[in-house]
């Protein structure tokens, strides 16, 4: 009984593809979908990277299903790409096809929200950090209003991750501040539609006419509210105090208009820092497992000078 | 059938208004801000614009036991092209049309939920494919269109010409609430004036009768189909133009389930034969009346959807005969 | 003189059915043209390929002269011929009124005069003799009431050419008086008018000629006089006329305990006083007018209304009965209007003959192969024509319908048998053959009770009559002939 | 009714496979990895799994002239409480059950599928309130129960056993397709070797006669909804197995749909009285064929909605006998 064959070093990180020199790099990426303005830039700027660099990506579009991300990362090993990455649809169910991704020797890597599988299934995780996002976010309300603020939230849509983090990290902020209050959440379903009708009805309950802040968990909320307090007659950005996520392009326009106080960008040209890390993972280099991409506040003051450089 | 089918849900609407007449003191106020009134009431009628535009249709199509499906990804469409024609972003796909004045781009966007509508209507009434079924599939490629309209992006128009459609009044009263009256008065014009309605219900009660006494199924379900279009094209600029923004991805997504469930609650069987607009209206207020009551009072987001649900139960209870037989079997025994 | 119609060589084919092979007919303007013969001859088709229903696979249609396909009911109403169906066509949940304008309302400048509307129908309805209230939803009114609409629709129509395909099959002595007196004056008109009917007797009252058709083809075509009864019922069945049976023996005295007995038995707004016995090998009759409460009282009966007065002992108990209950204590119905209450049109005339053994049986147990084998004994029995068992039953006549409708209940064997105008569309042939066999059933120990508005029927296999007058039964025929049953029920009313 | 309805898409299915068979390489290929079957051919019939359940319950519901649009909330609620009661975690509402097994949770999450479909079947049944709306509510407030349950966090099953259901493979098939195996039997015997199909079929095809040959339409139809909901529950199951995690958000989100377009595609007539089993099932497995070659042939994004609806009117319409007539009549003229 000779148990004693050589085994191949465990595949991922520790056993990157080497594509051969002068071959084009090819790179599978299966993306959410293109549910909203800050996915397209997102997206946007994964294939202008890629097209700058010289690398040919696959890319594929999941249309939020995770089923359809699954087919397509098994597509890319069946294709014996060179790295895959994706941004996945949902948190968990992954275990199994990075599983495969790792048999077949090729290594993952994962944007924007990390899956909920084992570390070693993937080489690094690039992306934002919601919880830091909401914490910013509540830090700076804190200073503008001198800790002290009743407080509307409107909330991602119920049970996604950027709701559950960003309201999470939000109220680890707020705890330091006993006077901040949130008076009043409402999902708002990430929507401008539903943001604008939760605030307008808000603005007629009882409670609303304590309301000092709004704290929404994207800017589309934050923009359909601020036309809601503008039908009511108050003033946005004056009156109260708006302070919202993501940093899209009419966000700042308002903020420019005055009537939105601060976003906190999550930025979602993250390609620069996606096809580094690539590069990195195919020459076999080490890379940290895990990239936070950055985020910066805008607010009033800075907005203006920024604006220009918004391409979404 | 009994009259009035839609009495319990207006009875219930009534109990709806008096809980928050009672409990969220100033509901019933209506104060004049800028020349325009101002309050909850006005709220609930205006937010229940485009379920209630949806209904209107949705009734007609139910009443030839049909259902349609397709109205909130319609809605997507015409908002795309509303605001598409308006701002012409880069990447529009009817960019060779050029930019066009707002009521021309409006008017364009209505027409397209027409088509859209007459589509489906050429599916159901001339291909007799299922209603369910063809309705299903634009409801699932709509929204697919609508992206393909827009690349994907929200497009957000500047300026208030295009908001004024649905944030502007007229005597005080928000434009949405005119133009679902006038689409109220020409509906019910043309059902009871001529003898559209009567052809559309006896279609839906007994297609055979209805072929015999020569009514054609097939431009009835044209019409009916086109006209639900026609009804989500002008709920989609409304709500286009209530955000300022077209969203392809969210722009009516669900409101088909709403308008269903207005005609529904509003007394009107899916089976068809009989339909009840005044009912269809009312389901629709009564449904935003709900949503609007759950927002002011601040009740949490997971609870919100099963009181909604709640509502619903009890006026189809209501309504249903066989609960009232056990009602009263209970009280004799 | 040139026909007012003339239908030459018509051929129709169903899958596996030769409905219509060649068939010549001809109809005259001022004649009322009787077309006669068995279930599933190919009369309704015939009628349906006249009025656009059908397109007929090969043949001609000439129309005052000039030749015409219609491919709609529509294009022939606007030719000028207007078709009564077989099979109740009409919007259930719309009114009255709507239902005999429809397609012809009245505008005004403002649109449909919904007042006019009323006034119209109420006059087409006077015309055959009926007061109605118009506003009512059409659906909620007895069989009868539907088919007189269907009829005064019918003849609101400005038209040449009228069809009227078994309309007096559900309808009572007075109300077919009625339409005769309508299609009489419409003759006088100058009207041409194709009759459909199983009734001898309508023909030789109103007939000018008759034309009978057999398994599709044209088999005789005369003046009544020149085709005596015996001789139509030969041609229609193509061999001799069986002779008609004597009256049932109605000697027997009621046997042992009441199988069904109903005490002061009545539904509020509905029927009441109901009061009978029925024992093992009886057969009660129910006369009334219609509208009388007959159906409602078998609903009563079957369970499928629930009485809030009185008693209903069966088999000596009392059960709230539902249909479920009362057929699992034997009791069956084979209710008025087989098409909205009988038949399951998408499933096969085997399954739909079965259906009542096998829900008696519960529905874990399926019936056997063997069992099934009972529908192909009964086909023979009652002779259903259709090649094949198998095929959805709503590709039958409406006769070979009704005659699986009731293999159904006999399959099933109830001990207590409710039977609301059972051979209503049957032809003639059939007709015997079923009360011999309710006959043959009466006496091996079954009980029936009867409703048909034939009360020749009644009279003919009845051992006791009971009358229903305004919805409340008023008591036994003291003799079982039609004139006593005449008297009794008009009785009263005076 | 013809027999075979659903010939078109069986012939659509084999076109399809065919495509992939010419355009992708080693699409037919089957390999033996680990002992498991291993290749696309699996993957479709495997990912097909939850879909062909509900369609399997879908199809009788659609027999009685009903629908059921809760099948993909009761998924989420089922998933919930399995993965729930196995993790227990701090804020499960159902915490006081104390962590169970799995196979008991397992059990319990089916039971609770199944309960939810007689709660619709009591609503439909007993209390007459129309299909449609019924179980649009359940559609609506099921999200909201499975969203409380889990405190609308993502509940994660670490270890191997929870996901061993749907990812464990069993004689080289992975166990999803054992077990829709298995359902399909149970349900193809329930209804050919019972009398329960005919029933139900009768019920659907003419409510009233039913009731008057002695069919009790309530028992019936709460049967049935219970059916539906135990599928949905099986469903569930394997879904938050195939994840090892319940996400209320997204599970079964828009199956409802899927089901019913396959039973359609299957030939099975929305308005009731007939439907095949059989049918339901190629249909399933069409629709995911389809989904699989555009993700395996790379085809962009907003136009898989397109291809797919395009798909399902082609089977539609071979299915429509007007088409039919059409062309022909186009061929003579
Ligand atoms: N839609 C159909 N599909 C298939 N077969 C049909 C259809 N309509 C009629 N048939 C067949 O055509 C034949 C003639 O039927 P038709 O209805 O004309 O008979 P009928 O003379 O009117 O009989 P009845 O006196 O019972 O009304 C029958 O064998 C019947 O089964
Ligand atoms: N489902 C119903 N709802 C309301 N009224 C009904 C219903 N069925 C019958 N009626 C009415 O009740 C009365 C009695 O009808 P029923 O059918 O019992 O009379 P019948 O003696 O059987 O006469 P027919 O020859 O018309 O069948 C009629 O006026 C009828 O219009
Ligand atoms: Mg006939
Ligand atoms: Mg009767």
């Amino acid at each position: 009984n000779s148990g004693d064959t050589a085994k191949a070093p465990e595949g991922g990180g520790a056993a990157p593809a080497k594509p051969e020199a002068g071959k084009k790099l090819v790179v599978g990426f299966s993306q959410i979908g293109a549910e909203s303005d800050w996915r397209t830039a997102n997206t946007e700027s994964i294939r202008s990277e890629a097209e700058k660099r010289g690398v040919d990506l696959k890319f594929a579009d999941a249309q939020q299903k995770a089923e359809n991300q699954i087919k397509a990362i098994k597509s890319f090993i069946a294709q014996g790409v060179d790295v895959i990455a994706f941004a996945p649809v949902v948190e968990t169910g992954w275990e199994p096809v990075l599983r495969e991704a790792k048999d077949a020797g090729i290594p993952v890597i994962v944007s924007d929200r990390r899956p909920d599988v084992p570390e070693d299934l993937y080489v690094t995780f690039i992306g934002a950090d919601f919880v830091k996002e909401g914490e910013m976010a509540a830090e700076w309300l804190a200073k503008k209003m001198d800790g002290k603020a009743k407080i509307a939230e409107l909330t991602g849509t119920t049970g996604s991750a950027p709701a559950n983090d960003r309201a999470k990290g939000f109220r680890n902020v707020l705890a330091n501040h006993p006077e901040m209050e949130i008076v009043f959440t409402q999902t708002g379903d990430f929507t401008r539609a539903k943001g604008k009708e939760v605030m307008e009805a808000l603005l007629k309950s009882p409670q609303g006419k304590d309301i000092k802040a709004v704290y929404a968990h994207n800017d589309d909320m934050a923009l359909g509210a601020i036309q809601a307090m503008e039908e009511a007659g108050i003033k946005p950005g004056k009156d109260i105090i708006i302070v919202s996520i993501d940093g899209v392009k009419a966000a700042f326009e308002a903020m420019v208009a005055g009537k939105l106080n601060c976003t906190v960008e999550c930025n979602p040209l993250l390609g620069p820092y996606l096809f580094d890390a690539i590069e990195k993972v195919a020459k076999g280099e080490e890379v940290p497992k895990r990239v936070v991409i950055e985020d910066k506040w805008y607010d009033e003051s800075t907005a203006a000078a920024e604006l220009p450089n918004r391409k979404y | 059938m009994k009259a009035y089918p839609w009495r319990y849900s207006l009875a219930l609407l009534g109990l709806v208004l008096l809980f928050n007449a009672i409990f969220t003191p100033g509901f019933l106020a209506i104060e004049i801000r800028d020349g325009r009134l101002f309050g909850s009431l006005i709220d609930i009628f205006n937010r229940a614009t485009p379920a209630a535009l949806l209904a209107l249709g949705m009734a007609l199509v139910i009443a030839t036991a049909g259902v349609d499906l397709s109205v909130g990804a319609i809605m997507a469409i015409s908002g795309a092209v509303a605001a598409g024609l308006v701002v012409q972003p880069p990447d529009f796909l009817l960019h060779g049309m050029g930019v066009q004045p707002v009521a021309v781009a409006m008017s364009l966007a209505v027409l397209a939920g027409a088509v859209c509508g007459l589509f489906n209507g050429v599916l159901i009434g001339f291909f007799r494919i299922q209603p369910v079924v063809a309705t299903l599939l634009l409801m699932i490629a709509g929204r697919g269109v609508a992206q393909l309209l827009t690349n994907g992006q929200i497009i957000t128009v500047p300026g208030d010409d295009f908001a004024a459609l649905a944030i502007g009044t007229t005597l005080g009263l928000p434009n949405p609430i005119w133009i679902l009256a006038a689409m109220a008065l020409f509906f019910g014009a043309l059902t009871r004036l001529t003898a559209f309605g009567l052809f559309v219900e006896a279609s839906g009660d007994n297609p055979t009768a209805a072929h015999y006494v020569g009514i054609n199924g097939k431009s009835l379900r044209l019409a009916v189909y086109t006209l639900s279009g026609l009804c989500a094209g002008v709920a989609g600029i409304i709500a286009a133009s209530n955000i300022k923004a077209a969203d392809a991805n969210n722009a009516g997504l669900y409101l088909e389930l709403d308008a269903i469930l207005a005609v529904a609650v509003g007394g009107t069987a899916m089976t068809g034969g009989k339909f009840s607009l005044v009912g269809a209206l009312i389901g629709a207020v009564l449904m935003q009346a709900v949503t609007t009551t759950i927002l002011t009072r601040g009740i949490g987001t997971e609870v919100t959807l099963i009181i909604k649900a709640l509502v619903v139960v009890a006026v189809c209870l209501l309504q249903s005969p066989s609960f009232h037989e056990t009602l009263r079997r209970r009280r004799t025994a | 003189m040139a026909s007012l119609l003339r239908m030459s060589g018509i051929v129709k084919s169903f899958p596996g059915v030769k409905a219509l092979q060649g068939v010549d007919f001809e109809v005259q303007a001022g004649q009322v043209h009787a077309l006669m013969g068995e279930n599933g001859a190919g009369k309704s088709t015939l009628l349906k390929v006249l009025t656009g229903v059908y397109a007929a696979d090969a043949g001609e249609i000439e129309f005052e002269g000039a030749a015409i396909r219609p491919r709609s009911p529509q294009e022939a109403t606007a030719l000028g011929i207007s078709a009564v169906y077989q099979e109740l066509s009409l919007a259930p949940n719309l009114s009255i009124a709507e239902n005999i304008v429809i397609g012809r309302e009245p505008m005004g400048p403002l649109g449909i005069r919904w007042s006019a509307v009323r006034e119209r129908a109420r006059g087409a309805l006077s015309r055959l003799g009926l007061e109605l209230d118009v506003d009512r939803p059409v659906g909620s009114c007895s069989p009868a009431i539907q088919h007189l609409t269907a009829i005064a629709r019918a003849l609101d129509v400005d038209a040449r050419l009228l069809v009227l395909d078994e309309p007096t099959a559900s309808l009572d002595g007075d109300e077919v008086d009625a339409l005769f007196e309508v299609v009489g004056r419409l003759k006088e008109q100058g009207l041409g008018i194709v009759y459909v009917t199983h009734f001898l007797d309508e023909v030789y009252r109103i007939a000018d000629q008759v034309t009978v058709l057999r398994n599709g083809t044209l088999v005789a075509t005369d003046t009544p006089v020149a085709m005596p009864r015996r001789a139509l019922v030969a041609n229609m069945i193509g061999r001799e006329a069986p002779p008609e049976d004597a009256a049932v023996a109605r000697s027997q005295g009621p046997q042992g305990a009441p199988l069904m007995e109903a005490q002061d038995l009545g539904k509020r707004q509905s029927v009441g006083d109901i009061n009978f016995k029925l024992h093992s090998g009886e057969v009660l009759g129910l006369a009334g007018l219609l509208g009388s409460g007959r159906t409602e009282t078998l609903r009563l009966l079957f369970g499928v209304d629930r009485p809030n007065s009185g008693s209903l002992h069966v088999h000596g108990g009392a059960p709230t009965l539902t249909p479920r209950r009362a057929m699992n204590l034997g009791v069956g119905m084979l209710a008025e209007e087989r098409k909205t209450d009988g038949i399951f049109p998408n499933l096969s005339v085997r399954d739909n003959m079965m259906i009542v053994a096998q829900v008696k049986r519960g529905w874990l147990a399926r019936l056997p192969r063997s069992a099934y084998a009972q529908a192909d004994g009964k086909k023979e029995e009652l002779r259903i024509a259709t090649p094949d068992l198998d095929r959805p039953i709503a590709g039958l006549s409406g006769g070979n319908q009704q005659k699986a409708l009731l293999a159904r209940w006999l399959i099933a064997q109830p001990q207590v048998l409710l039977l609301d105008e059972p051979t209503r569309g049957i032809d003639v042939g059939a007709k015997f053959e079923i009360f011999g066999l309710v006959e043959r059933l009466r006496e091996q120990g079954m009980a029936f009770v009867l409703v048909s508005s034939e009360l020749s029927e009644i009279v003919h296999s009845s051992t006791k009559v009971a009358i229903l007058r305004d919805r409340r039964m008023v008591g036994d025929a003291p003799e079982i002939t039609e004139e006593a049953i005449m008297s009794q029920i008009a009785e009263g009313g005076e």
